[in-house]
């Protein structure tokens, strides 16, 4: 996946998002590979213009659910029925029955956190209080498309992608 | 993965407009999840995939119901099918959402808003007063004795978890019911339902005896090598409120990482901006990300569509597990979660007719918008007319004297009537206005209805608790619950905390989902409007 | 035996204000610890904690900044050998919270009391004891005792003087008085070392005895003498007696001896094999009010006061004239004297059914001999009660009873002497300024006299009142000096309640206060008069610590003073005690043993019985007493207007003991009050009278007025209210001042007696609104089948039919091994209660208390719905409101298999035991009362605020840091602030009777273990015990004849409760009114069942 | 970029110091506590070089639900005659003649709702040792277990005290983890 940070990238600026799923459709046609973009919203369809796979995030989520739910219920019937066996109301020192909330609750829960922190780690997120955007616009309504590529590359890429309709383009070399 | 890039068969002019319908398994499998959950509605092979890049206004080529062949699930951020009206102005530019949004947060807050956060604070500081004197002297101050032994301090736990799940509602199952107006509410009401818990989940801990104590309800290790009990609903409830808590808070700061970064972006004031940036956790907004964060959103709304219902299961269960006549009911987790929705989509209504006002947010929070949420009070409120019906008809038909007693004689004839007669009244009676189209539409009616509705729900948690415990099976325990001064105060201490609460989120924080909304904003066809300046030109 | 020398270890304890001071400050301090939760914060005074009590506020103070509290552990100087710290002693000794004279055990931990039990060996209460008696212990504890004497000035400035000074001031005071110008105006005494002592008192001063208590038997006694020629107080043979007939009496609730006549009434209630059939006693109440007895009876008649003797007349003439029984038929004395009282005549005028009368006669006739007629009390007492008792001996001689059930030659009883007639005429005499010196001790007549007696006035015309009691009350408000006494706990003492039956008073504890006894403080009157008791000089003088024991300092005790000086060194009570018994007691009933083993033997028991338990002969009825009887009686008339009926009541009696927050907090048994005293009017009268329950009225009985609220009590006769007598104190102390309203100011002076009932009575309305505090939300069962009751005809039915099929088994979603895997394979607790022995007399409420340190909540409190007794009595009313059919049921935990309290306590606070016992682990409860919701028995009780502690109403047992707090049972926790309570079978004896047997080295047996409540429950209607052991009283109680009796409170919830219930039998011929019984287990419902008609607002 | 250290380290310093005092403050409970006593009473002296065995002295253990302090006429028993001119004797004997007892200051301490029986446990053979540590090696009591509620639930259920085959077992046995035990751990034992 590219970032801007890393490669240098050539930045196409669009006004439209239609104009930047046409310039990243065709770019995909001509291969260029680890395209990526900044959008103040996801795109439809861009994911799949662009060729980016899609999310593991739905096996985390599985995973972590019945991961959970298995600690929950394996850690009541460890307390029930095991530390400490005591005759609650004349019940079986196990009642299944009483433990399924429990059970579904803690799937739910370390599902939920697992979900949020593989996202956090997918996006890279995490906090900081110094950042600087690319473009100030990209998180109201302009759309940036990222074509990483050698310095010999830049010129075409640059004139297809002002034929695309890129309202600007800029390098950055980093 | 297939990808087909189509020019639009009728050659309209302008720029081209791509939609994606989608039904790779991969892609959908937090929708087609989630799905299973509501139902096993959903059954998503996986397969080759179609991708047709079809041109805008082509009726033929949509599937106009919407079920058909497990496409198109992922609408949320897709452009509308072309048969479904717009959900907001087509003049509405990307640009002036963001305006629309944060330019009300701008500058110092009006003298509305200082008013309304005074009498919040206020009234928090009573409740908070109170809470140190009961801390100090006892639970004698409240209204409680033998027989019953909660009062409203349970009434108010149930009845802020019930306002609470309308936010869930509208965030998850609206979501995966793929109702796309709720994009105008969500973010409000996941707030309340942030807010809502918090005043919910106050309650279990204060009407404790020894609240200090509150922590041998969670089951940590000590050196006593002693656990909590599994079997009892308080402890169901630890877990299903904690959860819920935690859930809906990271669903709801999820949603906000996105336009966290907008105002991050559009922020001057240094330290403003840092408090901003350290919120969007250097949210870019790459595509690689998006698909991350939007199949996490999915996830997160496949699990809380489950949690919300089972939370509110797990509360009626307090009720319903206990033995007592008027409580021992297994209609209790349908009608307590119908409750919910019911008073939940109620309190949003309340608080948006304030606030689209307050906000000038009329364009996003349409009319339309609010008479949907008024159809879904209405649709609930029969639903829990139902209930009290199935209760009474229970009751009479089982010919337990117990039970007759609580749920005919003792609800609607004697000394409980005033407040069985006012639950039916608000809850049962009042919202049958809905059913008039002019009501619906009707900013006051509608307002007055939700109070009415809030009211009437308060109340028929104060039957559920309060009546059934007060004449149970011996009669020489019958007693009668007052409130005291103390109750009251109470109550309008939680709702100063509420009130707090929401008055700085509508300060500090994007009252509506912006990265949410651009997403459905649909442009006309010909290009960007021209009546909208672009930010940067 | 007890001697509180061994007090010396501690001998700063009560001396030291300071002491008191610093408990206030140790309260502060910890208090806030309660709120914090922190367990160590209960004020502990627990098993170790007495011995540091002295040191442990220091320390607490001097270590506010260390690591740890600070606290110090103070071991004996020098250990008694027969105590062990931690190990309670027990002691027999004699309760004098009444004149009953009824046998204690006082347990005593670290050398306090701690408990009052029955002592078993004791003829009288023969185990038990009643709710008076239970809470004896907080009157020993109580704050508000004088510590020393004081200097009145007659209601004037209370100042404290020496004793010295004090025995000077009355000295003087019996000197300068003309000859029979000086009187002692006690209570009822007996005991021959208590009796000789105020004789040779009396005698040596010259002085004058009067004898009076708040109720005098005159009419009793005079009716005996006019009837048998001596006044003698009967005895009563209440477990011989199978058919009770009572004309406005209250033998279970008010009566002189009650705690032994409930054991008998008690043994008779019972289902009982009697010449192969099963039988029990029948009990026929006609009776003013609602009493004790009323409630308990068979069958009940409302009857006017003024109907009672036409009614007894009645009676007499069905049997002597109609039915012509006995030799008395042809007596032309009795037949004249009955004429008048044809029994269609009687019922007409007292409004009974036609036949009632026959009928009850023709019962009696089949039981002579084994019945009784008891006529008289205050319920009686319309001026004619006297006559009431002729004709009711009349009819106990005719059923051949006298001599039977019934006896006065043997072993008469001594427990009431007093007499209205003499107290007036004392009266009558102080007013003309007559007497010079008045004495009084245990009798309060400002406060017990008639309004019409002016007493207070009186004694203006008094040269000097002495008044000797344990705390100032109402008579010493009127007197120039006020001396302290002791406590019975306190002092050594004897009693003789039955002629024969001696017993012992013993101290158990040092005084608490400055004092010295009643009988040392005459003693030392005595010394100082320059003379001692015939043979006491002779005595040993004790040295120091005796000397403490008898509250004389050493060193104050040699301190010369003017009179003084020449007055030899006091002799002790305790000396002159065993002088007298020696004399009298030992030398005369020609003992084996030695005098040591004798004496030694007597503490041990507590007494010593040479008394006859069979009555004697018969005596021979004087007809002319009965023409007597009726010649100023002309033909019965139905009553007109409304009277006022004045009663004493079973929780407070005379009001002697009202200081104490567990009488007055426990509710009265038929009103289920607490902390008040009503008006009682059946509601239909209150309902032509425009009068609600909760309005205050205006009583008016000539020119006295009194203001009392009003209460709808189902069962009284419509044209009578009724009060109850001994509330309304003025000063008693902190805790009963001012609760209730004084009813005796309404009684009258006729002639020379005193009219409690029958007077006209004008009431007006004041105000509305009064808050009544009821412990009973409901008074109906609506048809539910919660208490159960059958007609003995109707169970002698059922117990012959073959049993019915069980039903269906109960459906369970816990079939995973489900109970199965809870066997109980060792003991198993379990309870069985007798509906049919159980009276309502509320002892083991009070017992429970006590107990278990269940604290005392106030009135508003109970207003609130919070009191805290973790057994209650439920009592129901079924029928019409105007005489209702009543039934009890004591309702305590459960302790159910299946508890649903258990479930749902998140924090593991109440589980079972491998015993079968629900616990409930106060120091986990956090306090979400989800237990007491789910509780169906509403038994769980929450510490709303600090109960246990003293908070602002001033009416809670205040007991930190007052000598209260040393009543509590260091071996049960004291609960916090924000825990739920209940009943624990009394977990602390079980673990107890374990600790025994495993010491021992054998099983626990049944009756090792007995909860409080059944240890004093006089009709032995609770037994606990092992339902594992089918051999054992709990089980056999529920088995053979009783198995259909037997059935669990809310079976259908499938709760599976340990306490099993026998059902109410009813002996009555007609058919129940209420639809409560077995044969109807859903019974229909009353839909229109609203709240009670009598709900106390 | 990214993240300042300060950021993070603060509130992560904050919570380990908050829970190291908790650790502490828990887990050390009251252990090591060892007050200065009036009477520099010596149980190395007594019970470890002379030994007199824990029960002359403290005889009430075995009956008592305390393990009472010796009264002043049990250390007169011996010290009447033994050491007299000690100093801390001719202080003890003073107090003994004055019928003044010593204030010892409390080390083992348990709060009122703990119904803890000595007796029992002598009974049952428990050693004094096995709570109170090796007293007779030291010269001043200190204490050197915590009390806490886990302790005594190890206790009871590792080293139980089984009858012997003679003996008729009295309680009713309680089970843990299918084997009958002696030692019960009902929670009334302890909480009544």
């Amino acid at each position: 996946m590219p970032s801007l940070r890393e490669r240098p990238t050539l930045v196409a600026m669009f006004d439209d998002p239609e104009a930047l799923l046409r310039a990243a459709t065709i770019l995909r046609t001509h291969n260029y590979a680890g395209l990526d973009a900044l959008t103040p919203y996801p795109v439809h369809g861009l994911p799949e213009a662009l060729g980016l796979k899609t999310s593991w995030m739905p096996r985390v989520t599985k995973t972590a659910f019945f991961i959970g739910a298995g600690l929950g219920f394996a850690f009541q019937v460890w307390v029930l029925g095991w530390t400490w066996r005591l005759n609650i109301a004349g019940k079986p020192f196990v009642p299944v029955p009483a433990l399924m909330p429990v059970t579904f609750e803690s799937g739910i829960l370390v599902a939920g956190i697992a979900t949020f922190v593989a996202m956090l780690i997918a996006v890279k997120l995490r906090p900081t209080t110094h950042y600087v955007p690319f473009d100030l616009a990209l998180t109201n309504d302009r759309f940036a498309l990222l074509v990483p590529g050698t310095a010999a590359e830049m010129g075409p890429i640059r004139a297809l992608l002002e034929q695309l309709g890129a309202a600007e383009v800029r390098t950055v070399a980093n | 993965m297939r990808i087909e890039c189509a020019t639009p068969r009728h050659g309209l002019a302008g720029p081209v407009r791509a939609c994606l319908a989608i039904s790779s398994d991969d892609a959908n499998a937090p929708v087609g999840s989630a799905t299973a959950w509501m139902g096993g509605a959903g059954d998503f092979e996986s397969g080759t995939l179609p991708v047709a890049i079809e041109a805008v206004g082509q009726p033929a080529s949509m599937q106009a119901d919407g079920t058909g062949k497990g496409q198109d699930f992922m609408l949320e951020h897709g452009t509308l099918p072309a048969e479904e009206p717009p959900i907001y102005d087509t003049r509405i530019t990307l640009n002036r959402v963001t305006h629309d949004v944060l330019d009300p947060m701008k500058g110092r807050p009006g003298g509305w808003w200082w008013g309304a956060f005074l009498a919040a604070a206020g009234a928090l500081g009573i409740g908070a007063a109170i809470v140190a004197l009961q801390l100090r002297v006892g639970l004698g101050i409240l209204g409680l004795r033998r027989p019953e032994m909660w009062g409203t301090y349970i009434v108010n736990f149930v009845f802020w978890v019930g306002i609470g799940h309308a936010g869930t509602l509208i965030s998850a199952v609206l979501f995966l019911l793929r109702q796309r107006w709720r994009t105008a509410i969500n973010r409000t009401a996941e707030a309340m339902t942030i807010f809502a818990v918090i005043c919910a989940g106050m309650f279990p801990l204060l009407h404790l005896g020894r609240t200090l104590l509150a922590y041998w309800l969670f089951p940590y290790p000590n050196d006593r090598e002693l656990w909590v009990n599994f079997n009892s609903p308080l402890v169901w409830d630890v877990f299903a409120v904690s959860t819920y808590f935690t859930i809906s808070l990271l669903f709801w700061y999820k949603g906000l990482i996105p336009d966290f970064a907008t105002m991050r972006d559009r922020e001057h004031r240094p330290w403003v901006k840092k408090i901003y940036t350290a919120l969007s956790l250097r949210w870019e907004g790459t595509a690689s990300g998006w698909v991350h964060y939007e199949s996490s959103y999915g996830l997160f709304a496949a699990i809380a569509t489950p949690l919300v219902l089972s939370v509110h299961s797990v509360v009626s269960a307090d009720f319903a597990v206990a033995l007592v006549p008027g409580w021992h009911d297994t209609i209790f987790p349908p009608y307590f979660v119908a409750g919910a929705i019911f008073s939940g989509f109620a309190m949003v209504v309340s608080l948006l007719v304030i606030l689209r006002k307050a906000y000038h947010l009329e364009q996003y929070i349409t009319l339309d918008h609010l008479e949907l949420m008024n159809k879904i009070i209405l649709v609930t409120s029969t639903i829990v007319a139902f209930a009290y019906l199935d209760e009474i008809f229970m009751a009479w038909y089982s010919e337990n004297p117990y039970e007759k007693h609580i749920f005919i004689w003792l609800r609607f004839v004697g000394p409980y009537a005033w407040a069985g007669w006012l639950a039916v009244c608000c809850n049962c009676i009042v919202p049958m206005v809905f059913w008039f189209r002019r009501a619906r539409r009707s900013l006051a009616t509608m307002f007055v209805i939700s109070l009415l509705v809030n009211v009437g729900m308060w109340f028929e948690r104060y039957v559920i608790v309060v009546t059934s415990l007060a004449q149970d099976f011996l009669p020489s325990n019958w007693g009668y619950f007052g409130p005291t001064r103390f109750d009251i105060g109470i109550l309008i201490g939680s709702f100063g905390l509420f009130f707090t609460f929401f008055l700085l989120f509508v300060r500090f924080m994007p009252t509506l989902a912006m990265a949410e909304i651009k997403a459905i904003l649909r442009h006309p066809v010909g290009g960007q409007p021209s009546l909208q300046e672009k930010s940067h030109a | 035996m007890s001697e509180p020398r061994y007090w010396a270890t501690l001998p700063e304890y009560e001396r030291d204000p300071a002491v008191a001071r610093q408990c206030e400050e140790e309260f502060v301090g910890r208090s806030s610890m309660h709120v914090a939760g922190v367990g160590r914060g209960h004020f502990e005074f627990g098993r170790r904690e007495f011995l540091q009590w002295s040191t442990a506020a220091l320390a607490l103070a001097a270590t506010a900044c260390t690591r740890k509290p600070l606290e110090k552990i103070v071991p004996y100087a020098q250990q008694p050998e027969e105590t062990l710290p931690g190990v309670p002693n027990s002691y027999a000794s004699t309760c004098r919270e009444c004149p009953a004279g009824c046998g204690v055990i006082v347990k005593t931990l670290d050398q306090r009391p701690i408990k009052l039990e029955g002592n078993p060996l004791h003829p009288l209460n023969q185990g038990s004891l009643c709710a008076r008696g239970q809470a004896a212990l907080l009157n020993l504890y109580d704050p508000d005792r004088i510590a020393g004497a004081l200097r009145t000035n007659r209601g004037g400035l209370h100042q404290p003087l020496g004793e010295n000074e004090a025995d000077a001031a009355l000295m003087d005071a019996l000197h300068r008085a003309r000859p029979g110008g000086a009187v002692l105006l006690t209570g009822t005494i007996h005991g021959p070392a208590r009796i000789q002592l105020v004789a040779e008192f009396v005698s040596q001063f010259g002085m004058r005895h009067v004898t009076s208590d708040a109720f005098n038997p005159d009419a009793l006694t005079g009716a005996q003498r006019a009837a048998y020629g001596t006044a003698v107080i009967p005895r009563l043979l209440l477990d011989r007696v199978e058919v009770l007939v009572t004309l406005g009496a209250d033998p279970l609730g008010t009566g002189y001896s009650r705690q032994e006549w409930m054991a008998g009434f008690g043994r008779q209630r019972k289902l009982q094999r009697r010449d192969g059939n099963l039988a029990m006693s029948r009990v026929v109440a006609f009776e003013p009010m609602l009493s004790l007895t009323g409630i308990n009876a068979d069958t009940r008649h409302p009857v006017h006061p003024g109907s009672l003797l036409p009614l007894a007349l009645g009676l007499a003439h069905q049997m002597v004239i109609i039915d012509r029984h006995s030799s008395y038929a042809t007596d032309a004395t009795v037949a004249s004297a009955l004429a008048g009282f044809a029994p269609d005549i009687v019922e007409k005028a007292c409004a009974l059914p036609r036949g009632t009368i026959a009928a009850l006669v023709a019962e009696l006739w089949a039981h002579k001999g084994r019945s009784l007629v008891l006529g008289g009390d205050t319920a009686a007492a319309t001026g004619t009660e006297l006559h009431l008792q002729v004709v009711t001996s009349f009819l106990n001689t005719v059923l051949e009873n006298e001599g039977a059930t019934i006896e006065a030659t043997a072993s008469p009883s001594q427990q009431t002497q007093g007499s209205n007639a003499a107290m007036l005429q004392l009266c009558d005499q102080m007013q003309q300024g007559q007497i010079d010196v008045l004495m009084v001790y245990g009798a309060n007549p400002a406060y017990t006299l008639p309004g019409d007696a002016d007493f207070a006035g009186a004694t203006k015309r008094v040269g000097f009142v002495a008044s000797i009691a344990e705390r100032l009350d109402e008579t010493g408000q009127l007197a120039d000096v006020v001396l302290p006494a002791l406590h019975a706990m306190e002092s050594w003492g004897d009693a003789e309640p039955r002629r024969g039956l001696f017993c012992l008073v013993q101290p158990t504890i040092e005084p608490l206060f400055k004092a010295r006894s009643f009988e040392d403080t005459l003693l030392s009157l005595m010394c100082r008069n320059g003379k001692t008791a015939p043979g006491i000089a002779a005595a040993p003088v004790a040295k120091g610590n005796l000397a403490a024991a008898a509250g004389v300092p050493p060193s104050k005790a040699a301190t010369p003073t003017t009179v003084a000086v020449a007055a030899p060194a006091p002799a002790t009570f305790y000396d002159y005690l065993r002088q007298v018994w020696n004399g009298q007691i030992y030398a005369t009933n020609q003992l084996a043993a030695t005098w040591d083993d004798f004496w030694t033997s007597a503490l041990r028991d507590g007494l010593f019985d040479a008394s006859q338990r069979e009555p004697g002969p018969a005596r021979a009825f004087h007809v002319a007493a009965l023409a007597e009887a009726t010649a100023t009686l002309s033909q019965p008339e139905p009553p007109t207007g409304l009277a006022l009926v004045l009663i004493a009541q079973p929780m407070t009696g005379d009001g002697s003991c009202n200081n104490n927050g567990l009488l007055l907090e426990a509710p009265d048994p038929i009103s289920k009050l607490a902390w008040d005293n009503t008006l009682a009017l059946v509601p239909e009268t209150a309902r032509n009278l425009g009068l609600n329950a909760g309005d205050v009225v205006e009583i008016a009985v000539g020119q006295t007025r009194v203001s009392a609220p009003v209460q709808l009590q189902p069962g009284v006769h419509s044209q009578v209210a009724v009060l109850g007598l001994g509330w309304g104190r003025t000063s008693v102390g902190t805790i009963g001042n001012n609760v209730g309203v004084n009813a005796y100011p309404l009684s009258r002076i006729v002639g020379s007696g005193i009219v409690y009932a029958g007077a006209q009575v004008k009431l007006v309305r004041m105000k509305a609104g009064y808050a009544l505090a009821s412990t009973q939300g409901h008074n109906y069962l609506d048809g539910r089948p919660i208490v159960r009751e059958e007609l003995l005809a109707g169970f002698l039915q059922a117990l012959s039919r073959p049993p019915a099929p069980p039903g269906p088994p109960g459906l369970t979603l816990w079939n995973n091994g489900g109970p199965t895997e809870h066997m109980y394979p060792g003991y198993r607790w379990g309870m069985t209660i007798d509906l049919n022995a159980c009276v309502g007399c509320q002892a083991c409420v009070v017992a429970c208390s006590v107990e278990n340190n269940v604290p005392t909540v106030g009135k508003q409190e109970v207003i609130n719905g919070r009191e805290m007794h973790w057994l209650r009595i439920d009592r129901y009313y079924s029928g019409s409101p105007d005489n209702p059919d009543i039934v009890q049921q004591p309702m305590l935990c459960q302790n159910c298999d299946l508890a649903p309290c258990e479930s749902v306590c998140p924090v593991l606070a109440t589980v079972h035991n491998a015993e079968g016992l629900n616990l409930q682990v106060y120091n986990r409860c956090v306090g979400t009362r989800y237990c007491s919701n789910n509780c169906p028995y509403k038994v769980r009780h929450f510490n709303f605020y600090d109960y246990s502690g003293a908070y602002a109403d001033g009416r809670f047992s205040a007991l930190r840091g007052s000598p209260l707090e040393l009543a509590l049972n260091p071996q049960v926790t004291v609960r916090s602030k924000g825990v739920m309570e209940k009943c624990t079978f009394c977990v602390q004896r079980v673990n107890a009777a374990h600790l025994q047997a495993e010491t021992l080295g054998r099983p626990i047996s049944d009756g090792d273990i007995q909860t409080a409540c059944q240890q004093t429950c006089p009709t032995q209607a609770i037994v606990f015990g092992n339902l594992n052991d089918p051999q054992s009283e709990v089980m056999r109680m529920r088995s053979g004849d009783n198995a259909v009796r037997a059935y669990r409170v809310l079976e259908h919830l499938n709760t599976q409760p340990t306490v099993v219930y026998l059902t109410r039998i009813r002996n009555r011929p007609e058919p129940l009114e209420s639809s409560a019984s077995p044969s109807a287990n859903q019974p229909g419902y009353a839909a229109a069942s609203g709240p009670d008609p009598e709900a106390n607002a | 970029m990214g993240l300042t250290t300060r950021a993070w380290k603060l509130p992560a310093a904050t919570v380990a110091v908050v829970i190291c005092v908790a650790i502490i403050v828990r887990v050390n409970g009251n252990t090591g506590y060892s007050p200065v006593q009036p009477i520099p009473f010596s149980h190395q002296l007594h019970a470890g070089d002379h030994h007199i065995p824990c029960l002359y002295c403290h005889a009430g253990a075995q009956r008592s639900p305390e393990a009472p302090i010796p009264a002043l006429n049990v250390c007169m028993g011996c010290h009447a005659v033994v050491a007299t001119g000690k100093p801390d004797i001719e202080k003890l004997t003073a107090a003994y003649r004055a019928a003044t007892p010593i204030q010892w200051v409390r080390v083992y301490d348990l709060p009122q709702f703990v119904k803890f029986n000595h007796g029992m446990h002598v009974d049952a053979g428990v050693a004094c040792q096995t709570c109170h540590g090796e007293v007779q090696d030291m010269t001043r009591v200190r204490q050197v277990r915590q009390f806490t509620m886990g302790q005594c639930m190890d206790c009871h259920r590792n080293n139980n005290y089984l009858p012997k085959p003679s003996e008729k077992p009295y309680r009713a046995l309680a089970h843990y983890h299918g084997h009958p035990v002696n030692a019960p751990y009902d929670c009334n034992i302890c909480h009544a």
